[in-house]
């Protein structure tokens, strides 16, 4: 039973990413695509935390959280270069 | 592993992969950026919120004794940014005034250009 | 004594717990470790946190974390009918929630919450003011909005952090 | 999956010699960021490609090669290193010349 | 002392660099560095004395064996290349110690670690960990070169780096593939398991040369060299000085990887085009020489002259010709880093003119004096060093397919050296600026710092030739030593190189 | 005296020289005449020396000193004294004495000597070494000496340009041939087997025999005729002229530019008698006897008639050594003595005659017969030994020469051209003999002199007389003069028994005795109708080598510059194609070039939907930010989508810590990439052109293609490798289960130490690079937008004060977990680091700045210093360095607690990375802090 849950939620979440990456090459502006590598990068921490479900391995976890935290980090450096320019004024 | 808890992991994995997917919809499909900002920054957060609760009941019931409880910590972590996120970006995208409806007031951020009219 | 070791209790707390979880709270010697970050960490990134907000009512900001965690997940399935929905019935809108809260950590929690909640997100403060701009993705009825927002979260922040 | 990841290092090699060779200071920049990716994938596949046998000893396990990642790790912090580098230079050439032009003898 | 004399090479240099980490105090950093450099000519000559016994020194790093964990091997060839940097930086330290130091932050750290990426390449055994101190070498070379500013210093310094980031590029690659092919990272092992049947041949060729190409690409080979020129030129005079021994760390890699992994191996690997770059290297330089327009300018191309010349040794894969090839590479590395001390003596007395050639103030006797030994050492005129070293490369190249041709480009460039010289230096040494500058009457004396850097690496070049027995059988050798790969496999592996863990051997 | 023994002697000659050869210089604030004592005493000292050697050299034979010097090479320190060398020597060390006398009253008062006589015995070394040299190598170095020397006594006045395009002519000159030379003499003793000359010497056949031997004469006589002068090389030598008289008489008449005659005769024994050497040698001489002395007849300045004078006479010589028979070799080495005597005093006395009207030009001095009678009678008797007038010794070897002529086997057919020739040689020795006598002394009163001439000082007349006296005594009694140095000398040229010979005034009524009178009578005939000759020269177009060798150089350097500039454009685009190019290239070449093997066959793992999804989103990210480059920001967020791919890659091929650090660097980047964006100028580049896009995508395809196969080859490839020993290590003898992390802080601590290292250095160069640095801020935006208002949103900075305590929690727990599990220093010290990077991008440098350590070096240090220190505290163990250490300790309540050395490691490690990237972040915000505001706005 939790390995066609997995299956299925691999699937989805895989289309996610294919919607996530379509708003990321569509834009229209460049605030889109951020907005769009941010959700990227939320993808990809479901996508970590079901691979680790999906191997039965803890390995991934570090990963996620830093997924988490460096995906905000990059997303705030990117907003804040196309309100200020200087992001660390 | 009980059944009960499979059972659970299951759902979750699956209610969480859906959420996942509608805040990705939620981004592609709605017409302008501030309501495309609403799916990943919610129905996104909660999906992942889901498959950490999931991936919690699955290692804490797994054959590893003791219980797993850092998948709070990166639920914590995304509930906490999300909103900071979101905030970030509709004030980028008010600035270069990329909304396409009309009752868009002008951004309460006063640009420098601006702030002499 | 207490000022000099825990300077933050609520940050030593939510250190510990931090710390805690991620170590699944493995052993003692673990746990000990993180009564040791418990004390430096606040100490080491002091001067970054010059002026913490105080919190007098933890029983209520316990409360208020459960009324929020129960909003996140009844309100998600609106917006994912609304998101799958047609588009031509949504009404977004712009809100301006004036407040009454002046502390600016506060105030970032609340405008986190509104964010969480979904329908809206807190889109900016204006300091001089205090107006939380809101933008919501169906609002047919903003001052109900700016009602609801108010009395379902100000309030009980005001209340748990006395300001 | 061999050949994906091969279609890979090669699709980032051609990328990032194609921004390497170009006249300013930024695609050269982007440039060296994927080749030093296609390097690292390349170093790592020395290791050969395992599925599900990451390096951490427990009981049963199986193991992919650990060398290989390890010196890919310290690939990838001495590249991030020399992109930090180069940044700077690049902001020094910027200051003193005002261009970003890379050659050696040309007006910016 | 004994067991840890092959670490002290690099330890020397890292632990006075971060003794001048601790304290700003520029006065403090000379004196630690200077002591440290002192300290380093004593021990690496202590070293290489004891390297001359021709056993091989193998200090396991974390007490690993080879090839498992990195080894530093000292033979002859090595201690003698940590001796010539140690003296070479001990020299361009003094020179900087009189205030070329002050002209930017942290010179003195950057110089050690200089030093310590320069000993560790030359000292270590392992292939990853050569890469490690080519990077900790080159980062540190990159902010010497832009010491002092300037924009000629960034461009040539953008130019310098973004090669060499393609070179690492080059390097890792070759690395992968190595390990890819023949799993392991030690030279030794490389070496041995290329011997033995089972892998993949056409793999290691490339895998091979593609570490040939990154050895190649740091001495300055034709076509690989057209960043050196602008980037030694464009360093200030003691970096300059020490950047001279910085393609020789390419050489003596390609030296080392041909006698030990190839030669046994792949042994056409090299054979039928590094003669022909290596000419073509001479004659570029030799053309670079000519066009030239200042001291430190023709400085630079000579040091890629001696690269051509140098790179004609591992075409050749014999210990003879590598003997001659050795002791050229001491002279003429010294004589290099003499030309660009000088150059920059000779700038600071002649106001605008600095030390391009064109008339101006008329340098000192001593630099007049100076500069026409080093003029004669450089352009190979006897009785100096510089004639020996090519008196023994043309000896043993004379036998090789290509001798005539060699012999050509090594004369003509020879010839093209001392007329540029003859030229250049009568107008650096001897044309007076007409009207005389008032103010050049009133030059500041010379550093006693940089006077004395200047002529120590001067006096090199009569030095050498009259010691020059000593150090040419010292490098026969180092040669024979280095051709012989059995022995160098058998030394750092063990007697079986077999896989034995550590526990086994406590 | 035991010691003292004739080699030590020997040896002694070229070493007092050398040794003493600075004495001039030192004592020259003593004044001109210690100088010049100094100077003479030396070269007494080494007269001396020579004398107890001299009878044996006197009875034919040969001393031999050796003295070890580069043995391996065959470069050794071996003299030897034989009748040649002897009187070389006395040549040397007679005309140098009577030169020094002379010089002293040459030169200036205001010159102190001290320079001058210090060049002039290193000079005088040289060519004793040279001469005295028994290795050939030796000789060259001496030689080559010789031209050094030579060129600092040429330019001795250096201000004049004269004379320094002069010294570097005769440098060119002599110094590439001394280049041939060096070639001629490595394959002679390649021939030979040895570099000695005893050897050589006695090995003429086999020489002669060999392949190489054409080549090998060639090289070495390149060598002899750039000394000697000879014509096509003879050029340099009227230009020699700009040095000071003394120099000329020395040098350029009685011994450097006999060096080439002299290794003519020196070698051959080995070289000589065939046909080769006849017309090479023979025919360059004949050339140059006629050529230069037809020169010398039309040469207006004294010092230039008398420059082609010695080349014709040089000429001479040379042609008799080519003729190849013993006599001839006898008449040579006579020669040499004889022109070295007449030359050296004619030089002096145009030195006079130049001292006292400073000029020399012909057309200007007349009539010096009556202002320096003694000068002129001298300086005529010279010039007639010149001409080969009887009584006086030019007359002596001249007459030989004519002997030879006559006497030739090998022209029997054409019996009467050797002949002709040589009487019509002999012409013209006459006719610029004449000219020099008639022009100078006589020919009517001087032209407008710079000064009124006189009568030279006593001492500085001295050395002319005496010349001339040997002249004279030498003509009038050679047999007893100079015949048994002669013989010695002829006899140690030939190596041979010398042939029959009779050194007399008068042989009696003979056809050399004809040529002579035609030869006279023929030479002053042809001054007396120089006229139309004069004007017939007067429209040929004038020769200026100086000029021609200046422009010569000047087109090379020009050349040279062309062509370095068009190799090496100074394009660094170029210079990457070339490398890329060059690396495709040899590798192709390695690859396809060896045994042809076809590999294995690939392991072959199914790809499934997750791989080729991470595959296309890599492939978009990368063409992606390729075709959009010059979309600046969209690059950098397609190349993180890269990254990001990466990362899966890493997670999906069981690479955790990979992963991890991927990820962290991922984000420096995107925030460095982002700083640097900002102070780039927004216009972009202008578009490549095609031709330049095409190279660059077929290098592109070229490189990515080829690394593609090679891929997938190296992944089908057997490989047996180490990571049996790290798997199996890590946890018993490394402490650790995270292999990844064992290997990084243990098994190869050492690449992590100097990793580190490494990036400390980006921290100092952050300091070195930035300081100072100031760039203009952009006002706008790329899009002409006007920044916003707000610097520091508040929900941000609010954010950012919680956000600090947490990764520090965090990295803390990364760092203590590393050598289990995924993590170590690198991550934690990442994290920190990004963590203190919200803080610079929430607050700002200003708020930032002063709540960090003041001292970022000095934390560097600590870092670095925990490493290493780590890693020698395993010395008092015995161990070498970073051994590592691990052990559990049972402590009571908390249980088992492992520790590990390599841990103190991690934390130096985990320090380095934090305070490199605040460092890196605080060295880019000071230069926002710094930045201009642009002035004009528009
Ligand atoms: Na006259
Ligand atoms: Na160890």
């Amino acid at each position: 039973m939790l390995n066609t849950a997995v299956e299925i939620a691999f699937v989805l979440i895989g289309a996610a990413l294919a919607l996530s990456l379509y708003r990321l090459l569509r834009g229209p502006d460049t605030t889109d695509r951020i907005v769009a590598l941010d959700t990227l990068g939320i993808n990809a921490i479901a996508l970590l935390v079901l691979f680790g479900i999906d191997q039965a391995s803890t390995a991934y976890f570090e990963i996620a959280l830093l997924v988490a935290l460096l995906g905000f980090v990059a997303t705030v450096a990117l907003c804040k270069f196309l309100l200020r320019g200087d992001i660390i004024e | 592993m009980s059944t009960v808890a499979e059972s659970t992991v299951a759902a979750l994995v699956v209610l969480g992969a859906l959420f996942v997917l509608l805040g990705s919809i939620g981004l592609a499909r709605l017409p302008d950026f501030l309501t495309r900002l609403h799916g990943p920054t919610k129905a996104t957060t909660l999906g992942v919120g889901a498959l950490l609760l999931a991936s919690a009941i699955f290692f804490s019931t797994g054959a590893n004794t003791g219980i797993s409880l850092h998948e709070l910590a990166i639920l914590f972590f995304l509930f906490i940014t999300a909103p900071v996120t979101a905030h970030l970006l509709a004030k980028a995208a008010l600035h270069r005034q990329v909304t396409r409806r009309d009752d868009t007031p002008r951004s309460t951020t006063t640009t420098e250009g601006q702030s002499g009219s | 004594m207490r000022h000099k070791v825990f300077p933050r209790p609520f940050l030593s707390l939510t250190v510990f717990l931090l710390w805690a979880a991620i170590t699944n709270a493995a052993s003692i010697a673990m746990l000990l470790l993180g009564a040791l970050l418990a004390v430096g960490v606040p100490l080491l990134s002091r001067p970054f946190w010059p002026e913490p907000p105080r919190l007098v009512r933890p029983w209520r900001a316990l409360h208020f974390l459960g009324i929020v965690a129960i909003d996140i997940v009844t309100a998600n399935w609106r917006v994912a009918r609304q998101v799958i929905g047609p588009l031509h019935r949504l009404a977004p809108a712009f809100v301006e929630v004036p407040l009454d809260l002046r502390d600016p950590f506060v105030c970032t929690v609340l405008a986190s919450v509104v964010s969480l909640t979904p329908g809206t997100v807190s889109i900016d403060v204006d300091q001089r003011r205090w107006i939380l701009l809101v933008h919501a993705l169906d609002a047919p009825d903003p001052p109900a909005l700016v009602r609801e927002i108010k009395d379902r979260y100000e309030t009980p922040l005001k209340e748990m952090f006395a300001c | 999956m061999e050949a994906l990841l091969a279609t890979a290092v090669g699709v980032l090699t051609a990328c990032g010699v194609f921004l390497i060779l170009r006249a300013r200071t930024f695609p050269v920049l982007l440039g060296l960021t994927l080749l030093s990716y296609a390097v690292n994938l390349f170093l790592f596949a020395s290791g050969r490609l395992r599925l599900g046998a990451p390096p951490l000893i427990r009981a049963g396990g199986s193991y992919t090669d650990p060398l290989p990642q390890a010196l890919v790790l310290t690939a990838i912090v001495i590249g991030f290193g020399m992109t930090a580098y180069l940044a700077m230079l690049a902001l020094r050439a910027l200051s003193e010349s005002g261009g970003d032009h890379v050659d050696v003898a040309k007006e910016p | 002392m004994n067991t840890h004399a092959p670490i002290l090479p690099i330890l020397i240099p890292f632990a006075a660099a971060l003794l001048q980490m601790a304290s700003e105090r520029l006065a403090f950093q000379r004196a630690v560095g200077l002591l440290a450099s002192g300290l380093l000519v004593v021990l690496t000559a202590w070293l290489t004395l004891l390297a001359d016994d021709g056993l091989l020194r193998v200090y396991a790093l974390g007490d690993w064996p080879a090839p498992f964990g990195i080894v530093l091997v000292v033979d002859r060839l090595a201690a003698g290349m940590t001796l010539l940097t140690a003296v070479l930086a001990f020299a361009a330290l003094l020179y900087a110690s009189s205030g070329f130091d002050a002209r930017g932050r942290h010179f003195h750290p950057l110089f050690q670690l200089q030093l310590v990426g320069l000993t560790g390449a030359f000292l270590t055994g392992d292939l990853f960990n050569l890469f490690v101190f080519f990077e900790v070498m080159l980062l540190a070379s990159y902010t010497l070169l832009a010491h002092g500013g300037g924009l000629a210093r960034t461009r040539a310094g953008i130019s310098y780096v973004v090669l060499n980031l393609i070179g690492s590029a080059l390097f890792l690659i070759a690395l992968g593939l190595l390990y890819g092919t023949l799993g392991t990272l030690n030279l030794a092992d490389l070496a041995h398991r290329l011997t033995l049947p089972g892998h993949d041949q056409a793999l290691a060729r490339l895998a091979f040369a593609l570490l040939i190409a990154v050895f190649l690409l740091k001495a300055g080979m034709l076509p690989l060299s057209f960043w050196l020129p602008h980037t030694y030129s464009a360093a200030g005079a003691p970096v300059a000085a020490l950047f001279a021994i910085m393609t020789k760390v390419g050489i003596v890699a390609v030296l080392r990887v041909q006698a030990i992994a190839l030669t046994p191996a792949i042994p056409d690997l090299l054979d039928t085009w590094l003669t022909t770059l290596a000419l073509a290297t001479v004659v570029f330089a030799a053309l670079g020489v000519l066009a030239a327009d200042r001291l430190r300018t023709l400085a630079a191309w000579l040091v890629l002259l001696s690269a051509g010349a140098l790179l004609l040794a591992p075409a050749q894969a014999s210990a003879q010709v590598d003997a001659a090839a050795l002791f050229y590479l001491v002279q003429s590395t010294l004589a290099a880093a003499a030309c660009f001390l000088l150059a920059g003596v000779i700038a600071e007395r002649r106001g605008d003119a600095a030390d391009r050639f064109r008339a101006g103030p008329l340098p000192a006797t001593w630099l007049k004096v100076a500069f026409l030994i080093l003029a004669a050492t450089v352009a190979g005129l006897p009785p100096f060093a510089g004639f020996l070293g090519k008196l023994m490369l043309l000896t043993r190249l004379r036998e090789v397919a290509a001798g005539p041709a060699i012999w050509l480009a090594l004369l003509t460039s020879g010839f093209i050296v001392m007329i540029a010289l003859a030229r250049n230096g009568c107008l650096l040494i001897w044309k007076q600026e007409t009207p005389v500058e008032p103010r050049a009457a009133a030059a500041t004396p010379i550093a006693w710092q940089r006077a004395t850097a200047t002529l120590l690496l001067v006096a090199a070049g009569p030095l050498l030739a009259i010691g020059v027995r000593p150090l040419a059988d010292y490098a026969a050798r180092a040669a024979s030593q280095l051709h012989a790969p059995g022995a160098y496999v058998a030394g750092v592996l063990g007697p079986t190189p077999a896989a034995i863990g550590r526990t086994e051997a406590r | 005296m035991n010691w003292l023994n004739s080699s030590v002697l020997l040896a002694a000659i070229p070493a007092t020289a050398f040794a003493a050869f600075p004495v001039p210089l030192l004592l020259q604030r003593h004044g001109r005449v210690t100088a010049a004592v100094a100077t003479a005493a030396v070269m007494a000292s080494c007269l001396a020396l020579l004398l107890p050697l001299a009878p044996a050299a006197f009875a034919g034979g040969t001393e031999i000193a050796r003295l070890a010097w580069l043995p391996a090479y065959g470069l050794d320190l071996s003299l030897r004294l034989d009748g040649l060398g002897l009187l070389f020597c006395l040549l040397i060390l007679g005309i140098g004495l009577l030169v020094v006398l002379y010089a002293a009253w040459y030169l200036p008062a205001s010159d102190r000597l001290g320079r001058f006589y210090s060049i002039l015995l290193l000079f005088m070394a040289a060519m004793l070494g040279v001469v005295l040299s028994e290795n050939l190598l030796l000789l060259l170095v001496f030689w080559e000496l010789t031209s050094l020397s030579s060129f600092l006594l040429v330019a001795y006045q250096s201000e004049k340009y004269e004379s320094r395009i002069g010294a570097r002519l005769a440098l060119a000159v002599t110094g590439g041939g001394g280049l041939a030379l060096l070639a001629g003499i490595l394959l002679l003793g390649h021939i030979a087997g040895s570099y000695e000359l005893s050897v050589i010497l006695a090995a003429g056949e086999r020489i002669r025999a060999h392949a190489l031997y054409a080549p090998t004469l060639i090289l070495i006589l390149l060598g002899a005729f750039t000394k000697s002068a000879q014509f096509p090389f003879h050029f340099w030598l009227p230009s020699a002229m700009a040095a000071p008289t003394p120099v000329s008489a020395y040098l350029h008449s009685a011994t450097m530019v006999k060096a080439g005659v002299f290794l003519l005769a020196r070698l051959y024994p080995a070289l000589g008698s065939s046909d080769l050497w006849f017309w090479l040698v023979g025919g360059t001489g004949a050339v140059t006897l006629v050529y230069a002395a037809a020169t010398a007849l039309f040469r207006n300045d004294i010092k230039g008639l008398l420059a082609y004078s010695t080349i014709s006479h040089l000429g001479l010589i040379t042609l008799l050594f080519g003729l190849d028979t013993p006599l001839s070799v006898v008449a040579g080495v006579f020669h040499i003595i004889n022109h070295a005597i007449f030359k050296a005093s004619l030089f002096m006395a145009a030195g006079v005659i130049d001292h006292e009207c400073g000029t020399r030009d012909m057309r200007r001095v007349n009539g010096m017969f009556r202002v320096m009678p003694i000068t002129a009678t001298l300086a005529i008797i010279a010039a007639g030994s010149m001409a080969g007038v009887p009584l006086l010794n030019g007359f002596l070897s001249k007459e030989m020469f004519f002997a030879e002529t006559v006497t030739y086997p090998q022209f029997e057919p054409l019996g009467w051209a050797l002949p002709l020739f040589a009487t019509i040689a002999g012409m013209l020795a006459v006719a610029y003999s004449s000219r020099f006598i008639h022009d100078v002394f006589f020919n009517g009163e001087p032209i407008d002199l710079p000064r009124q001439p006189h009568e030279p000082p006593r001492w500085m007349r001295a050395p002319i007389e005496l010349l001339v006296l040997l002249c004279l005594l030498v003509g009038v009694a050679p047999g007893w003069t100079v015949g048994p140095l002669l013989d010695a000398a002829a006899g140690a040229a030939l190596q041979a028994p010398l042939p029959d010979f009779h050194l007399a005034l008068w042989h009696g009524f003979n056809k050399p005795l004809l040529m002579s009178v035609l030869a006279l009578a023929g030479g002053v005939l042809i001054y007396a109708f120089r006229r139309p000759l004069f004007a017939w020269q007067d429209q040929l177009p004038p020769m200026h080598p100086r000029t021609a060798f200046e422009r010569f150089y000047r087109a090379l350097a020009a050349g040279a510059r062309r062509n370095v500039a068009r190799l090496d454009n100074g394009s660094l685009q170029r210079y990457c194609a070339l490398l890329i190019a060059f690396v495709v290239l040899l590798g192709g070449w390695a690859f396809f070039s060896g045994a042809d093997d076809a590999g294995g066959q690939p392991a072959g793992q199914a790809a499934d939907e997750a791989a080729v999804g991470t595959l296309l989103v890599l492939l978009l990210g990368a063409l992606g930010a390729t075709a959009l480059y010059r979309e600046r920001l969209l690059a950098v967020i397609l190349v993180s989508i890269v990254g990001l791919s990466v990362t899966l890659t890493f997670i999906r091929f069981s690479a955790p810590d990979l992963a991890l650090t991927q990820l962290a660097v991922e984000t420096g980047t995107i925030v460095l990439m982002l700083l640097v964006l900002y102070y780039l100028p927004a216009r972009n580049a202008p578009k490549s052109s095609a031709p330049r896009l095409i190279r660059d995508l077929l290098l592109a395809l070229l490189s990515g293609g080829g690394l593609a196969l090679v891929t997938l080859r190296m992944l089908a490839a057997p490989v047996d490798t180490l990571s049996g020993f790290y798997l199996q290590q890590a946890v018993p003898g490394g402490g650790g289960a995270n292999v990844v992390n064992v290997i990084l802080v243990d098994f190869r601590g050492f690449d992590t130490l100097g990793e580190i290292t490494v990036l400390a250095m980006v921290a100092l160069a952050s300091h070195a690079l930035l300081d100072r640095l100031t760039l203009i801020a952009p006002r706008r935006d790329p899009d002409g937008r006007a920044w916003a208002s707000e610097a520091h949103p508040l929900f941000l900075s609010m954010l950012a004060r919680l956000l600090l305590p947490l990764a520090l929690t965090v990295s803390v727990y990364v760092l203590l977990r590393g050598h289990n599990l995924p993590g170590g220093g690198f991550v934690a010290g990442l994290i920190t680091s990004v963590a203190l990077v919200t803080q610079y991008l929430a607050n700002g440098i200003g708020a930032v700045q002063p709540r960090l350590p003041r001292q970022p070096v000095r934390l560097l240090a600590l870092g670095l210093l925990l490493a290493a220190g780590i890693g020698v505290a395993s010395w008092p163990f015995g161990r070498p360095f970073l051994t590592s250490a691990h052990g559990h300790v049972r402590l009571p309540l908390l249980g088992d607690v492992e520790l590990a050395s390599a841990m103190v490691f991690d934390l130096g490690v985990y320090i380095v990375v934090v305070t490199v990237v605040v460092s890196v972040l605080s060295g880019l915000g000071q230069l926002s802090l710094r930045a201009r505001q642009p002035v004009e706005e528009a």
